[in-house]
């Protein structure tokens, strides 16, 4: 932790347990401000249980979790793994939920939430209902939603996984090229190793049983300002990917 | 000991006051009151009568206390009670003479001639403090007989007694009219037993209100007894058109019925012939009450009845 | 109809939802023609079951006094309807009822959506809750005279009272049933508790506040005719108090068909009203 | 206690569940702290609703007569239970209620669910329940003690009929409302009808059927009661009919406090038998 | 179609409408017995939607399905996108449900669902409740339950979507090496190109809005019976997966 860069988020020897089962024990990190820091490793090893720590929504058994957009009050965008689109709202209604959380008024964040809705390719599809859409759309909707807010810290716990190649470099590209420059901070779960090369500065690799940090593993490329779909045509980044590969199999 | 004396009658544009009147049960027992109604005696009087029905003797009486209704048509002993506990209820007139009930068997068809012959019998009746509970009771306990031993009874929702009998689930009902003669009528019932008869005058029915509203206003009270006193009269003068307005009043009932029963009250002297409240009926009133528990009984009769319109209605109307 | 074609019931919508598989205009069409069959087998048997029930008071093995009988209910429903009595009784029970059924509903649903807000008043209010739920009041008749005297407001107010506990309860079991991760999604978009109510808690007990409307339409009704037990002069409750004293069971049928008639007509209207609140459940039922 | 501290509430559940993170323990405390305070509060304000109440009547600004008073109240309780006829009518009228909601609800449910295996059925069915939800049993007073008499059943029967409908509609609900999804599942894995009720519609609709227990529990008293009413020799109904008929208010306030203690009884034993029913979600409350 | 393959699922001309609006049109495919076919595609292009067909949920507007297994009253093995996994279920029983569903007898399913768990990931998880579970989790035991009960035919939508790699590659092995042995046929949902070529014998590649055909690709790996994993070492295999790149890209 440089002097010059603050912390926005730090997690010190943290353990999480569900009754008598451990899933996480003695995790430590830290997500420097205007940094992007991914999450990977085996399913169930804890991920989840590490976002919602840092969100504030759950106590480790011991260790400390430090947040500080929590502790300032500022915005924080949880995109959590279930959808969690509200049945009774159109898209264009769901996608307003987070501004209409905020305060906005009720006219204001719908008109806003319609204009988003093309850059998620969503466009037309405004008056459906969330059981009228396919996993995919409804996966965008909520990343739409949580987008919406210009949060200061977001949280994604695999947003892109029910989505096709090129839709994903669509949004990663949003994801980077839009919020990255805007400043914010970021902390993604994902199982594609190559997104998370391609989308952030430091790769955090977990093990599972019970959960813990295997490596830390830091890349050049979001730092480059590239589109997602460049930065995975650089020369290094086949590196990098085979790099995370051995550190995951070992 | 609350308020004043309920709300005060409205009096309209044109004189007429309106009342509002809450009987116990809508029941061929008050036909003094029907006929009063069918024969204009309280447009006479420049009443305009509101009527309406209670669930019972005390929902009755409540609407007085709460001041929705200015009079109660029930079991008098309500007024008794009212007073026991600081309230001030008061009798005004008697609209039912005698304990209108009968003993109705669908096996059995020798008449009674002794509360004896009780001895191990079913018998079905309402729950006490209903006024037929308490003659059957009393009878029973008169004859020597010990009412949880020696015969059984089943208590049912009022107006419901001949039920059971005509299902043949027990010997015998206490029941008024018209229940007595459509078990007669229409299933072939014998009627075996009168408490009419067996006990003589006695106050059924009273037209109770609060001392606090009859005193403020007489003059309505008056007039609600004189009409009550004229139609009393006109049953007994002509009693086919008290028939006549008995089936009008309770057209869903067959009319042989209708007419039988109001044949049977008149014979047995169950409407009163005069509305005043006579001492003798009182106080065997106030005896079983007394027997039964349900009171103390024990306010002055000057004090818990005022005579005084029934007198002077039946003064004034015996005169036209 | 097999139990095995059936099963496509549970799948399918109430009422044809606008975007779903042409082909399964069919199954609208089926579901269609089953209401139709189902009203006319229970007019049958209900046929059936009158001429029995009349054949037998014929032969005497059935004591129309005990029981009446279809054609003096008939006759009573005739003459009613001719006096003009029955519809005036009806119309007077349908307004108290109705007004009931209103006033019951939205206090209750207010009041348990309401106590999501604070779980220390909730607590609070359980017994009450509970002890209002068991009060027969029929027997506080007496004090509800004294109280809401004996005019249409009384009645009013034992039919909201009898609808009340129910609304409650569900209005809290829906508001009380909410994601509690969409909860968390709100809170973490910077919702206040206000707003997590307004735009989640609200909307997502709507589902259970239709259900009580649809389980107290008969008890708003219920509730107005003890009302009218305990005191009356018009209503259908007051034909039933007065014919039930006289034992005269076929005018007391005969009222309560009427009855009847108003819940399903309440419950039509209720019908219609959730499937306006409700419009997305019946897409989402019509959907995959 | 903070709105927004309240609403940790929504998200946590009714009973500690087993496998939540250690860190939530503080939640449980504070949720089982403000059921102490609840109660403490509850105390607070009844006594001196109480007090005011008594000091009114005192003061003679509220009849004793129309209202009671809660010291004649209290006369009457200790009066009641030191001559044992208090607690013998207690138990009449909650074995009549504890058979009449079981009974109730068993064919409720029964009924309720069953009914999804057939549309044809629930539809024929429909006005029926309607009707039956509509029905004052009060008004059938003479046919019910023609037919089932005047002892003891004749009161389960009635308990048992208040209860049935609600109890029935719940469970139907309950079971239309399983994931159409789902059961496609198990329509393609090969399970015929009735494994598809077996395995999933019924277990789905334990939810909901609790749900009825919980909305119940007053109505199968407020039967027993109300059955007494029409006929008894004992029971809280048999006094409450008897001291309303006297104008005794106190007794009537007694009776039905004592109804309102039964009541909670059964509401607790209910919420019992819930929490091992729907064990998996408490746990799901629980979870994140 | 040869005289000596069967035909298990056959598509001719189909067209799916919700309403006004066309998911799936003009769409004819064939799945010979005992091939795997995949289909892939851009999120919202009708893929579930074609599942759903060939599953009997559901009739096009116009055009004709045909599948030899449920006409002839076999079992079908369809793993929804939404893992359906009942609340009140343990993991065990959830597994075991797919037998239960067959008739076999409770003790018996469910001892044979937690001899099948261990394969899945599952081994120690057998008492947790779905809400207990991770998200990966709950999709492997969405797909054990499907697998139990050995069908005849099985339909995949994006079985693996929030698997991690090694995860999948096991699963995946899972599938070919066992399921394809056993004769049966499958039709597989993917936004995975590499395990589309890799599991498969034909890739089906969608176009979307509405959904049509665009490409049938026929890939030989699967054929060979090696293991997945090795399957992506093969020379070929990068060649394939860049044909089918060329075919959505256009
Ligand atoms: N409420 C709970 N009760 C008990 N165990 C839980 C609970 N929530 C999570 N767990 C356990 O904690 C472990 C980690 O879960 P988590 O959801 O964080 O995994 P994950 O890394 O996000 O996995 P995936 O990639 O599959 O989503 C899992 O083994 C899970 O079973
Ligand atoms: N019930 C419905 N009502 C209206 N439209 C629907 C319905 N179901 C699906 N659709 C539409 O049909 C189209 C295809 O949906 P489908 O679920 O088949 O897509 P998919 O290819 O599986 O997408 P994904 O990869 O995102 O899961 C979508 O545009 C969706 O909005
Ligand atoms: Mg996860
Ligand atoms: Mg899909």
């Amino acid at each position: 932790m440089s002097a010059t860069v603050t912390t926005t988020v730090a997690l010190n020897d943290v353990t999480v347990r569900f009754g008598d089962y451990t899933a996480v024990e003695g995790v430590s990190f830290e997500v420097p401000a205007g940094s992007f820091v991914s999450i990977v490793g085996p399913s169930g090893c804890g991920k989840s249980t590490l976002l919602n720590l840092v969100a504030g929504l759950g106590e480790p058994a011991s260790g400390s979790v430090h947040n500080a957009v929590l502790a300032e009050g500022r915005r924080i965008g949880y995109m959590f793994q279930r959808d969690l689109l509200l049945d009774w709202r159109t898209v264009t209604q769901n996608v307003a939920l987070g501004l209409e959380a905020q305060g906005a008024p009720r006219r204001e964040a719908r008109a806003r939430a319609g204009e988003l809705l093309p850059t998620y390719g969503l466009a037309g599809f405004e008056a459906f209902y969330p059981c009228q859409l396919s996993g995919g759309m409804r996966q965008r909707a909520a990343f739409a939603r949580t987008m919406s807010i210009e949060p200061a810290l977001l949280l994604l716990d695999e947003p892109f996984s029910a989505l096709d190649y090129q839709t994903k470099l669509k949004l990663e590209a949003e994801l980077l090229l839009g919020f990255r420059r805007s400043g914010g901070t970021a902390v993604l779960v994902t199982h594609d190793i190559d997104e998370a090369v391609a989308v952030s500065d430091v790769v955090l690799v977990m093990s599972g049983r019970p959960g813990r940090v295997a490596a830390v593993h830091e890349v050049p490329f979001a730092a480059t300002g590239l589109a997602p779909v460049e930065v995975r045509k650089i020369d290094g980044f086949g590196h990098h990917v085979r790099a995370i590969w051995q550190e995951i199999e070992s | 000991a609350c308020g004043s004396g309920g709300t005060p009658a409205a009096t309209s544009a044109n004189g007429t006051t309106t009342v509002n009147l809450s009987e116990a049960v809508h029941n061929l027992g008050y036909i003094d009151l029907y006929v009063a109604q069918h024969e204009g005696y309280f447009t006479q009087q420049g009443i305009t009568l509101n009527l309406s029905a209670a669930g019972g003797d005390s929902q009755a009486f409540a609407a007085v206390l709460g001041g929705s209704a200015q009079f109660a048509l029930g079991d008098a002993t309500l007024a008794e009670i009212s007073r026991e506990k600081g309230g001030d209820g008061l009798v005004l007139a008697e609209l039912v003479s005698r304990a209108q009930y009968f003993a109705v068997s669908k096996k059995i068809s020798t008449p009674f001639t002794d509360p004896k012959q009780f001895a191990g019998l079913t018998f079905v009746t309402s729950p006490p403090p209903n006024t037929n509970h308490s003659v059957l009771t009393n009878s029973i306990v008169q004859a020597g007989l010990d009412p949880t031993k020696d015969v059984h009874i089943t208590t049912v929702s009022p107006g419901t007694e001949i039920g059971p009998v005509l299902a043949g689930q027990a010997d015998v009902a206490v029941a008024y009219e018209p229940n007595v003669d459509m078990a007669v009528v229409q299933d072939g019932a014998h009627v075996l037993y009168s408490w009419a008869d067996a006990i003589g005058e006695f106050t059924n029915t009273g037209l109770q209100a609060r001392e606090s509203y009859v005193r403020a206003h007489p003059d309505v009270a008056q007039k609600i007894v004189t009409a009550l006193q004229m139609g009393a009269q006109h049953v007994y003068q002509d009693p086919d058109d008290a028939k006549a307005i008995a089936r009008t009043e309770f057209p869903n009932l067959p009319p042989q019925v209708v007419d039988a029963a109001i044949q049977r009250q008149i014979d047995n002297h169950i409407p009163a012939e005069s509305t005043v409240v006579s001492q003798q009926g009182w106080s065997t009133l106030m005896n079983l009450g007394r027997q039964l528990g349900n009171c103390s009984c024990n306010v002055p009769f000057d004090q818990i009845i005022d005579n005084s319109f029934a007198q002077h209605a039946s003064a004034t109307v015996q005169g036209q | 109809m097999t139990a095995d074609q059936e099963l496509s019931r549970a799948a399918a919508p109430e009422l044809p939802a606008a975007p779903r598989p042409a082909g399964r205009q069919d199954a609208a069409g089926r579901r269609h023609r089953s209401l139709w069959v189902a009203i006319v087998l229970d007019v049958v048997l209900l046929a059936i079951g009158l001429a029995s029930w009349q054949f037998a008071v014929d032969a005497g093995s059935v004591s129309p006094l005990l029981y009446g009988s279809p054609e003096l209910i008939w006759q009573t429903v005739v003459r009613g309807l001719g006096s003009g009595a029955m519809l005036h009784d009806a119309a007077t029970t349908a307004v108290e009822a109705l007004c009931g059924f209103v006033i019951g509903n939205v206090i209750g649903a207010a009041v348990g959506v309401g106590l999501w807000c604070s779980r220390l008043v909730e607590q609070m209010l359980r017994p009450a809750i509970a002890l209002l739920g068991a009060t027969p009041i029929a027997a506080l008749a007496p004090i509800v005279i004294v109280w809401a005297g004996t005019g249409v407001s009384s009645k009013v107010v034992m039919s909201a009272a009898s609808v009340v506990v129910t609304a409650l309860v569900l209005a809290f079991d829906g508001a009380r049933g909410t994601d509690p991760l969409q909860i968390r999604m709100l809170r973490s978009m910077g919702a206040p508790t206000r707003r997590v109510f307004r735009l989640l808690v609200l909307p997502s007990s709507l589902t259970n506040i239709c259900g009580g409307l649809r389980l107290t339409a008969g008890l708003a009704l219920i509730g107005a005719i003890i009302g009218e037990f305990i005191s009356s002069d018009s209503g259908l409750g007051h034909a039933i108090l007065i014919a039930g004293s006289l034992y005269d069971v076929p005018t007391v049928l005969a009222n309560l068909i009427v009855v009847g008639l108003l819940s399903l007509v309440l419950l039509a209207a209720v019908g219609r009203l959730e499937r306006v609140i409700l419009r997305w459940r019946f897409l989402a039922m019509a959907g995959r």
